[in-house]
């Protein structure tokens, strides 16, 4: 092995160099604004377009342009997408982060670095193996313009890293091709940069590296896109016409992505206008507003945010909840409180959701785990809040919607209809007075809690109404009566039951080889690659386990039914205050001691490391426990 | 408590164009203070809407909270009604307007609900030129919450609590002027005749137009200097220091011509002073309309009338680009792009 | 008996009369904004200070004039002042609700109206006494003013019960000059009114009735004031100098009784300028926003409000919360959701509170009773706040805020100085630099989680921060290091847990005679009333349990120590989803089985007989279940 | 990420009337953009509290969220900063200056900060005449969620996501000087000359200062002329589909002569006129200011420089009468009435 720079000569080669293939942790360090994502997106969507599971992570700062920012490329032929701690290979053109940066790096492991000045002594660690490659005399060598000078840098190490990886030039250079559609220009310019690196590396090491990938057939048809993508994709399959939003990371993309698609999809042949309203609100409030009036008036409506905006719309989600009226809304959570890390992960907002607004609420939340479900879930949303007339929450996380995951193909039923709901036109209407019945909006006709409604405009002179958030009778008519109130509250919790069963079912991840369970594992959303890994890694260890991922709020029958098969069930999630265990507790009536929170929240996506040892700790200490019991002795 | 009105009609009853009786066009009966400026606003709004003719049913009501935002109750029966929550009226109305753009959109708000914690949706609902009727029935105070000032409350006035405002006041025509709107009106609840007519040119205008009406609350806008009849009760009620005291009052009426200044005792014996512009005046030019008010407000005058029009602007719709479809009317057909566009878009992600 | 008026002929006398002395319900049914509520506080008064226990609830509408309102004053000599149902007197002035009214009063009860016009026929019950007294013509003969006519025809009634009840007439006659103080020439006419119907009264009826009232001396130095008033009070007293607020029924007398008793005491005697700043926001958003900056700015700041309020301010209450800066906030609550029913109580809006924000949050959470709880909490608040840097919310609601309540008078220890929390001044700053250590705002110094602060402006040099709702290390710097993120969360949990036994203790209920408690009971706020006298009740039907007072949020150990002598324990509350027993869950790992909601939430002050009734039912359930065990074959 | 500079003081660095080198008004290191107007802004804020010889922790610095509202890490570290929610700065300096009413209030905001979420706030800041400086850091986008129109975006511009911005933008010195505010400036971050004295004269106005400054952002408030040197690299950008790559830029500066009118172009090639009244430009008259703007508009031209002073304003400390001690310094002594006080009231509830 010769990986050492030279130039930097006072580092010894012969170190020990880790082996692996199609099992490795790749880490960009750069700064942001560089330019750096697009060309570590690069590298990622080169692994799987070589058939390798691959799951990328932009860890980036919250600002726009000289801070630290990290790219993490997860690689796994087993199949794990979870983030994974330990650095196989790191990418460190930052020195303002490299102290930390050559840390992380695993024992046995590479760090490659703009060798263009020599490195800092302090840096060098004697169990890592150290490639120096002069990027930026590379750069200023081959161009002129400042801005392709900083630009291509990024280029240049991703196409050294094929050779150190193994990555097939072709792949890249036909990633190049695809990007630059319709800009052929710039596709040679890309193409080059890549070789330089490429020669570079392939002329002064020995490549490829000891770590290294190579083509599989894993991928199938998968896809690799980012969640918010997927979420506004969504909603134009599930037909929203209006979307109101304000900007607020990691949700921005989502309504982004609505009008991106909006703008191909939904232009009318004819006049070229739009089948479609976004609009950009002053503020959170008036967004949810603008969602409950165009949902109200019959439009299949949407915004999206993050928490601060579930904070600011509680009061309108109340109102919505209580007159009834369908909205749709697409938290994209990032850690909180307040401002918190608004680029950084966490499940933090599932009970600000759940429950918003001050007075006895309860909101419809689905948890999607992959971009699929957000594409699924999103779409459902509307069917579900016309159904059900009361807001939606889709709530997803910056790991989901602004990192690329590998998942399955989105699909459709074109023979599939919208559910708008209980709405009666105005045939139905004339069809009830000849029936000799009155409508009453807030009537439950059906005994399932759910009333039927008349969008406005519907008829001349039936069927109108008085929406408020103040309380009335079954016909809409303003009373301040205590049982009328009561009765109406009943009939709609009496509607969240109904819903029960409506919402997505949870999915089962049975126990290995189908073994006697020894634990249960509650979880929701991106805890799910972790949790699959670590069950994984604790059946080698002779831990078996199963696990439940509930797919939406209210529960659905079979969470209970799973509950009630566990003696006991970690419940994991990325929150501090464990608020998924808390709706289990107070909706399912279920039992503490039963749920062992197992906890994440430092704002980075979970890992399997950590669900394994929890879960480890606790079934040791519980093994222990068992076999030396109290001492019959004992006092009590 | 919402009383429908017995539904009896008389058989001579004059009827519009499309046939319907000014009674089609009545609503609950009213639950604010005898005399309340808003029950005078509500039956403009019941007036203009049989003259223009229009099916009841085509118009959308829409409210923040208060005395005023409660009204929509109590006219138009046949129209659907949205009591949203306070001071957020203009996003509800802009998300059903986005919705269906064939109805027609009478927004009602309050001072309170207005200037103050609905400042900020007032001024972007102007300036997106939502195509909408945005009447402000301005009593210069909290009505529902029993008189406290807003921010359109006159300079040094003494609410019933016995506060005095040291507030300049707010005026949201200028505002509403300033940032863009496209028809911008100032009236009295009382003048009928001048009422009734901005209310159905507002409704005609396509695009925002704002109606601000002053409309006195006949129960808690008292002023300082006032010495009227009832001192006695008042003191009374004073000393026992629970407003819960609401004098029976009549409404406030006038009537006076253009290019004439009126003054108009409100209940508790203060005087405004109303002026109508000559009528040579050509609501034409935004600027001079905020002069015209600036002059009028140095003589201690309100202005009243259309104080500007923009004939032929361009309303959200126009700005959006949306199809002429009503949002609410287009089905499966018009919205899902189908399973074929979807796999072709997966093939992008891989 | 010669109740019924001779004028409405066709009524017979002699019909059965209930007999009652001292125990009685009387409830007044009139039409708001005609000046009612005054004269019938002043029949309340009149009562209480004839030694005798009363408790009034003003039942109104949600406008200003013309619609039904109710006053109902229970009086007791047994000292109960829940509500109860079932009207021994209902004085019956307003025509619109007098179907309602007339099924109200209990059989061989009393139904006193205005019978210048007739009775309608339909509305005669043949067990209750109808005593027609003729207040509108009266009026018209006595007064000219049409306003004068209504306003005394409130103090004719009033004057007439005296004589039906047996109130002592000095009494009123004492009210009258009281209240008129500094008005004198009110007082002849008032008293007059008074007599007007004492003598018609007492020339027309057998007075007093078999059901009145006799002196007493039950109330001692106990006070007859609404919570609202008290709060304002406290907040005098708690030194609180700034005061932002926006007006929301029912809260908004609290910043009104602030400003009052602040215009009195709070005028600096030299200059007659305020040592205090109330101010009207534009909404509550803003009027938190300015309650933060004052408490960051070293005043003591607070807020009223209600359930919409709470919601709105949701955002900022996150921002305090992990920013650190103190805030008082006082939610008085009333039926949500949305704006809901405003004129009508409720505790919905507890969870709102506890856990406000998204994000991580939870929230100390005051449970005042009694107005004397009250002051003492609101008080207590402002030490609360700045001794945990941290939101506290007084949770009262609208039957204890704006109703009159019976309780011990208020006092205040003389020595009592204000505890500021950790708060370095300029001296402190320069003996820690002597001492060669570092100020820092998020630095745990003392282990209990609680770092000192410093006041804007305190020293040229030092101890100056930035204080952010983003993350940042424990000086008060900038980062996104998760871990840092994630040690700071799990401090802010370490000073939740010290606050647990600074908040104010829960306080029991003993069982009757010190029986073995069969049952426990929880309760908090207003329901103290309804549960005090139903363990009464229950006592007497031998079911024997205690109870405890729940005062603040988090649970001070001893709420947990109560659970743990009990085995079951029915949680009273006045809200439709059982939010007490969902802290209690979750933040206390309490069994659900153990927990057994007793809830009401139709807008009206609990009952005791419903209290009772499903306790009973419980038990009776139960024990009915033990007796009948599962046959032994049965399946599972 | 926050970096403190290194605390090397030059010997020879000059001092002002209080013995302060301009290093000591300095703040943490900057993490904005290479370029951005914003930080031109805060050193230009360094300059005038240096100059005015302010002792830096007589100031309290306050701000929203958003890149300006980061700023104020940037200077002033020996006062105490307050970085608090979205559009809300207004609210949190109303509590603080009423806590306290001896030290320096200055907010620092954003256009998106002030003129969308947080223009009820604005309004009523103004109205309410609290006595700071409030500087608008007005790039005409959002600059921390990369790129989104804002309220003063100019009508048809372009954003980075290739959206056509089709609003009339909101002119918050035309909002302030309608809502009554005493002192409303305008300035461009560049011009020194200009926004130094603006800003100290601002510090030195006992009442409401609003100071309105052209900042741009070199990163994302692109016009869509703009034909610059970097093409290339932008549609690498635009086909790669991350607005991650942010090329290094200069500070734009300017300086040009009262009377004058200046074209300054910006990092994009659009070009926006700056106009400076002239010296004769007497600025004691809200509505002439209003005018001058008007004029200047229907010209093209941005009017820059101090269009409005009231003297002699009262403030909201004095609109409230409250005590010239800090109510923050108040103790027990002063606050609390005592037991005595507390039975009498008991006294009155019996
Ligand atoms: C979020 C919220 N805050 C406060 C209130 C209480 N409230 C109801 S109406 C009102 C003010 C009404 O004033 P205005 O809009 O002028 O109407 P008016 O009654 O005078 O016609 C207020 C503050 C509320 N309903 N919601
Ligand atoms: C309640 C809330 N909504 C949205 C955001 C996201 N956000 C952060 S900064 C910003 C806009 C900043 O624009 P501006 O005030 O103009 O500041 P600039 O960055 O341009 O200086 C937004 C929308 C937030 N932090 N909080
Ligand atoms: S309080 Fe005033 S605004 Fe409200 S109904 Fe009565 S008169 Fe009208
Ligand atoms: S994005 Fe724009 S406003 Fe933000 S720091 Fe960069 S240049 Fe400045
Ligand atoms: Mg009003
Ligand atoms: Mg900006």
């Amino acid at each position: 092995m010769s990986v050492v720079n030279a130039a930097s000569a006072s580092f010894q080669s012969g170190k020990k160099a880790n082996q692996a293939l199609n099992e490795l942790v790749v880490k960009f360090a750069n700064v942001n604004g560089t330019g750096s994502a697009s060309a570590n997106n690069l590298f990622a969507k080169a692994i799987f377009r070589m058939g390798l599971p691959v799951s990328p992570k932009n860890i980036f700062p919250s600002n726009i342009q000289g801070l630290p920012t990290w790219y993490e490329v997860r690689i796994s032929e087993k199949g794990y997408l979870a983030r994974r701690d330990g650095v196989d290979l790191m990418v460190a053109v930052n020195p303002q982060s490299m102290v930390k940066d050559v840390r992380e790096v695993v024992s046995g492991g590479y760090f490659l670095y703009d060798s263009t000045k020599p490195l800092d002594l302090r840096l060098v660690r004697d169990d890592v193996n150290y490639i120096g490659i002069p990027l930026t005399a590379m750069c200023l060598q081959e161009y002129t313009d400042p801005r392709q000078r900083q630009l291509f840098k990024n280029i240049i190490y991703v196409g050294a890293l094929a050779a150190l990886l193994d990555i097939e030039f072709e792949v890249l250079t036909g990633l190049i091709s695809d990007q630059f559609k319709g800009k052929e220009k710039l596709i040679a310019p890309n193409v080059h940069a890549l070789e330089l690196g490429y020669q570079y590396a392939a002329k002064h090491f020995d490549c490829p590296l000891a770590i290294k990938v190579e083509r599989r057939d894993l991928v199938g048809d998968k896809i690799l896109v980012g969640g918010n993508d997927a979420t506004g994709l969504g909603a134009i399959y599930g037909g929203a016409t209006v979307a109101a939003w304000y900007p607020i990371t990691p949700s921005t993309s989502v309504v982004e992505a609505y009008e991106k698609y909006a703008k191909r999809l939904r232009i009318d042949a004819g006049t070229g206008k739009q089948k479609f309203a976004v609009i950009q609100a002053e503020d959170e409030l008036s967004a949810i507003g603008m969602v409950i009036g165009a949902a109200w008036n019959g439009a299949r409506a949407f915004t999206a945010t993050s928490g601060p905006g579930i904070s600011l719309m509680s009061e309108f989600l109340g109102l919505a909840y209580f007159a009834e009226v369908p909205a749709v809304l697409v938290d994209v959570q990032r850690t909180g409180p307040s401002t918190g890390m608004p680029t950084r992960t966490q499940q933090s907002d599932l009970l600000a959701c759940a429950y918003a607004s001050h007075g006895d609420t309860k909101h419809i939340v689905l948890l999607p785990s992959t971009p699929k479900e957000c594409f699924d879930f999103t779409a459902q949303a509307f069917d579900l809040a016309d159904r059900f007339q009361t807001p939606v929450v889709v709530l997803s996380d910056l790991d989901l919607g602004m990192n690329d995951h590998l998942c399955d193909p989105f699909d459709w039923d074109d023979s599939r209809r919208y559910d708008r709901g209980k709405v009666l036109d105005a045939e139905q209407l004339d069809q009830l007075t000849a029936e000799g019945k009155r409508f009453g909006r807030y009537l439950d006709v059906d005994g399932d809690g759910v009333c039927y409604r008349t969008y406005p405009g519907t008829h001349p002179n039936k069927g109108s109404f008085f929406t408020r958030g103040t309380s009335r009778d079954e016909y809409a008519i303003y009373t301040e009566d205590g049982s009328v109130y009561a009765e109406n509250m009943d009939r709609l919790l009496k509607k969240f039951d109904t819903a029960k069963s409506a919402v997505p079912e949870p999915v089962s991840i049975p126990s290995h080889k189908g073994r006697k369970p020894q634990f249960g594992i509650i979880l929701f959303g991106t805890s799910v690659f972790a949790v699959e890994e670590a069950m994984d890694t604790l059946a080698d260890a002779g831990l078996h386990g199963d696990a439940l991922v509930v797919k939406a709020f209210p529960f659905h029958p079979e969470v209970e039914a799973y509950l009630a098969r566990h003696e006991q069930v970690f419940v994991v999630e990325q929150n501090r205050d464990a608020q998924m265990r808390t709706l289990l507790m107070s909706e399912l009536d279920e039992s503490p001691g039963k749920l062992i929170p197992l906890l994440n929240y430092d704002g980075m996506p979970l890992t399997a490391s950590k669900v394994v040892s929890e879960i480890r700790a606790t079934m040791t200490r519980d093994a222990v426990a068992e076999k030396e019991p109290v001492s019959a002795g004992a006092a009590e | 408590m919402t009383y429908l009105r017995p539904n009896f009609r008389h058989p001579d009853a004059p009827t519009n164009r499309i046939g319907f009786t000014e009674k089609d066009y009545e609503g609950a009966l009213s639950t604010l203070c005898a005399g309340c400026g808003h029950d005078s606003i509500s039956s403009a709004i019941v007036s203009a809407c049989f003259e223009l003719s229009i099916e009841p049913h085509r118009v959308a009501k829409l409210s923040g909270i208060g005395c005023s935002s409660k009204t929509p109750t109590y006219f138009l029966s046949n129209s659907h009604g949205f009591n949203s929550v306070h001071g957020r009226m203009p996003s509800v109305t802009t998300g059903a307007n986005l919705a269906n753009r064939d109805l027609i959109y009478l927004g009602v708000s309050g001072d309170g609900d207005s200037a103050s914690i609905g400042l900020g949706q007032f001024g972007h609902v102007v300036r997106r030129n939502l195509n909408m009727l945005y009447v402000l029935e301005n009593n210069g105070c909290y009505g529902l919450t029993k008189g406290q000032t807003s921010a359109t409350t006159d300079l040094d006035s003494v609410n019933k609590a016995g506060v005095n405002n040291p507030f300049e006041p707010i005026d949201l025509t200028k505002l509403a002027l300033q940032l863009g709107a496209t028809f911008v009106a100032r009236s009295f609840s009382g003048d009928k005749e001048q009422l009734v007519p901005l209310i159905k040119a507002a409704i005609s205008h396509r695009g925002f137009a704002f109606i601000d009406v002053i409309s006195p609350c006949v129960t808690f806008n008292n002023n300082p200097g006032s010495k009227k009849s009832y001192d006695f009760v008042r003191e009374h009620c004073e000393a026992t220091a629970t407003i819960d005291f609401v004098p029976m009052q009549e409404e406030i009426t006038t009537a006076y011509e253009p290019g004439s200044t009126k003054e108009v005792t409100l209940h508790d014996g203060s005087v405004i002073r109303l002026q109508k512009p000559m009528t040579d005046y050509r609501p034409d030019n935004r600027h001079a309309a905020l002069e015209a008010l600036h002059r009028a407000e140095q003589r201690g005058e309100i202005l009243t009338g259309l104080l500007y029009i923009d004939e032929d602007p361009s309303d959200l719709h126009d700005t959006l680009n949306t199809v002429s479809t009503a949002l609410n009317a287009l089905d499966e057909e018009a919205l899902c792009p189908g399973n074929k566009v979807l796999q072709s878009i997966n093939r992008s992600f891989r």
